[in-house]
């Protein structure tokens, strides 16, 4: 699906994050992002997961409370990370290489009842 | 007098009849539902609508366990409490419509505890445990501990400390009294909880036994179509309802893995302080 | 007496103010929702969950439909009725229930009819259809006739009829009593049904009234992520639930086209046998 | 995903065909089947849903009943066809055009409550 957006040629990969449980409100309120990341980082290397995790705090959250997002330079606790629909350990957690059109989902989880 | 020849008091073929024919259920199943006994930790947005649905199955022995009182702003979303009830007991409340609903269930008491308190002992007793959680216009449902294969062996379904290790910044958490909930948001995560013990006891593949041989569990194929599902739900989202895959059991997991501090005997003598562990969340909020 | 300043009374206050808080709902939304009526055809395996919650939510009047009295074997799904209350009335033991939930709502009562007159009278005044049904372990939901634009208005939302033209034959359809249900799976059903028309109310764009420009109905973006979706539900399948893009109305619609031919002069002459036209199907056994 | 799967090269498409609603029943139980088929019909046309109607019925379905899944050619009222996820009024019903990986889900209306 959607095969005419990828752009590896441009050594752009384009995803789509989501933010859900609440979590949204640190990223203005919207629920889906469509994002557009450089396939390599500085170090020539596969961008990952950890890098989306830190170009989301530094490019896309505007709410400064970053404690709610990231802490010891990964998600909080109390994040669940799923990469397609699994959770993001079956994945290699934050060292995973993203791949073009992945699916990443950010849930918060709740605790009222 | 004479024992029965029958399984079940005529009473019970007609009162669930319409589960008794479908081949999910039939009369083993229906056998293995009132042979079980499941705890239902708070009477509140959740634990209305399993109960009722669990007890209406035919569950039969039901623990319920509830320290608060019915209050005017619990009818919008606890719907086996009412207008009359404000001021008694949830568990006496909730009791009170049960034992109308389906006489057959023996109903007992008990008192609540955390999310991390009730995961451990699932864990420690050979428990699986149906967990969900509502706020706003989200809810979350994951079965944790299924299978329940002893502490220590990777292959058992992970615990609820397996997928948060440690718990959230305490001003991270919202409790329904701050964030609000929207009551079908929370009933539909309650109804799902009853939908998913009950497959798990009809299918008779819960029974988690120590044989010499090591642990059974019943006929569960352990393919990956069968690998422990979340789900997440969104109310206002273009995609409601998002199913996922659980991860696997940590390896160095506090309950459940061979390297686990936590134990039956860490728990009795109370060494282990869950409030202080949750930070500011009173063990009640948290649920 | 002086007439208050507040637009709820501080009982209701109390009672929504779970809801009140979240921006979905808010005063306006519960204004919206207390000025609203619903009608609840079927207090069944649907219906008892649906109302328990829309009851809750604080919906100003409820008109509750069936004819049928309470049965054991209807007990393990249809939670509002209880052992007391076999050989009762459904829509007598419901009000029971819900007079007790919430005594501020008005609760009427009506004679029930097929899906098809159920629509088609949707169609004819202008009002939404929140439709669901279960079987087994099964589930569907739809939102028919919204946005309620005017019959021959393509842009309005498809009916009942633009799905299924024509009755499925008689002997494919299934009833619960023949095929078994499972009390939750129509639980979750029943309980969405809720959520879908306090969604709709509390928003405050179900309105469509017609004015002199043509038809308005609030401030419903009418882009394709707000097209209209229906849901399926399959307790024991690995993606469980399953929303899908509705089709838009049919052309030529018996009811809701340029050509409609379904009139309320046919529907007040009783020209259409609805009886008939389903084949063997009674109507409450199809609902 | 999948995307190795695909096999256009052998003019041959493969699916994703579902039943759910009861429908299962007809086709041996089994909810979920993937099915290869000719990516081109003896007219040497693409092949459409109505193909792959035909095909179900006549390779796949071991029922005798018939008439419980098709009707005057098509598939019989109360069955709603859904093409990846939308329903198949949207996309031409009959006469959408199969592409390589499509999930096509047949729903049996329900009645009970
Ligand atoms: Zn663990
Ligand atoms: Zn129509």
């Amino acid at each position: 699906m959607a095969e005419a957006e990828k752009s590896e040629a441009q050594d752009v990969i384009t995803l789509k994050v989501e933010f859900t449980g609440g979590l949204e409100m640190l990223f203005s309120n919207i629920k889906e992002h469509k994002l557009s990341l450089p396939a390599k980082d500085e170090q020539d290397k596969a961008t990952t997961v950890n890098y989306l995790v830190d170009y989301l705090c530094k490019k896309v959250m505007k709410d400064r409370r970053k404690e709610l997002f990231v802490q010891d330079g990964t998600v909080r606790p109390g994040i669940l990370v799923l990469i397609n629909d699994a959770d993001w350990e079956l994945e290699g957690e934050g060292s995973y290489e993203l791949q073009p059109e992945d699916n990443i989902l950010f849930v918060s989880t709740l605790h009222g009842g | 007098s004479k024992v029965s020849q029958w399984p079940l008091l005529s009473e019970e073929y007609e009162r669930y009849g319409r589960q008794l024919i479908m081949p999910e259920v039939g009369l083993k199943g229906q056998l293995h539902l009132k042979g079980s006994s499941i705890l239902i930790i708070g009477i509140g947005g959740l634990g209305c609508p399993a109960v009722a649905y669990l007890a209406g199955a035919g569950v039969g022995t039901i623990g319920l366990c509830d320290g608060d009182y019915v209050e005017r702003s619990n009818l919008h979303r606890q719907i086996l409490h009412n207008t009359y009830k404000i001021g008694i007991s949830k568990v006496d409340s909730a009791i009170d419509y049960l034992k109308a609903l389906n006489p057959n269930v023996t109903y007992c008491t008990d008192t609540p505890a955390s999310r991390y308190l009730i995961s451990d002992t699932c864990v420690l007793l050979g428990k699986p445990l149906v967990s969900a959680s509502a706020l706003q216009t989200n809810g979350q449902l994951n079965v944790f501990n299924f299978p329940a294969r002893p502490v220590g062996d990777l292959t058992g379904g992970p615990c609820y400390r397996c997928m948060f290790p440690k718990p959230p910044p305490p001003e991270s958490v919202l409790t329904c009294g701050e964030g609000g909930i929207l009551g079908p948001v929370v009933g539909v995560m309650g109804v799902l909880q009853a939908l998913e013990a009950i497959k798990l006891i009809a299918s008779g593949n819960i029974h988690c036994r120590l044989t010499d041989q090591g642990y059974s569990d019943g006929e569960r194929v352990s393919d990956d179509s069968q690998a422990p599902q979340g789900l997440i739900f969104s109310a206002y989202s273009s995609t409601p309802f998002r199913s996922f895959k659980m991860r696997r059991r940590r390896g160095n997991c506090a309950a459940c893995s061979s390297h686990a501090i936590i134990t039956r005997e860490s728990l009795r003598s109370g060494s282990m302080d869950y409030a202080q562990f949750c930070g500011a969340i009173s063990p009640i909020s948290a649920l």
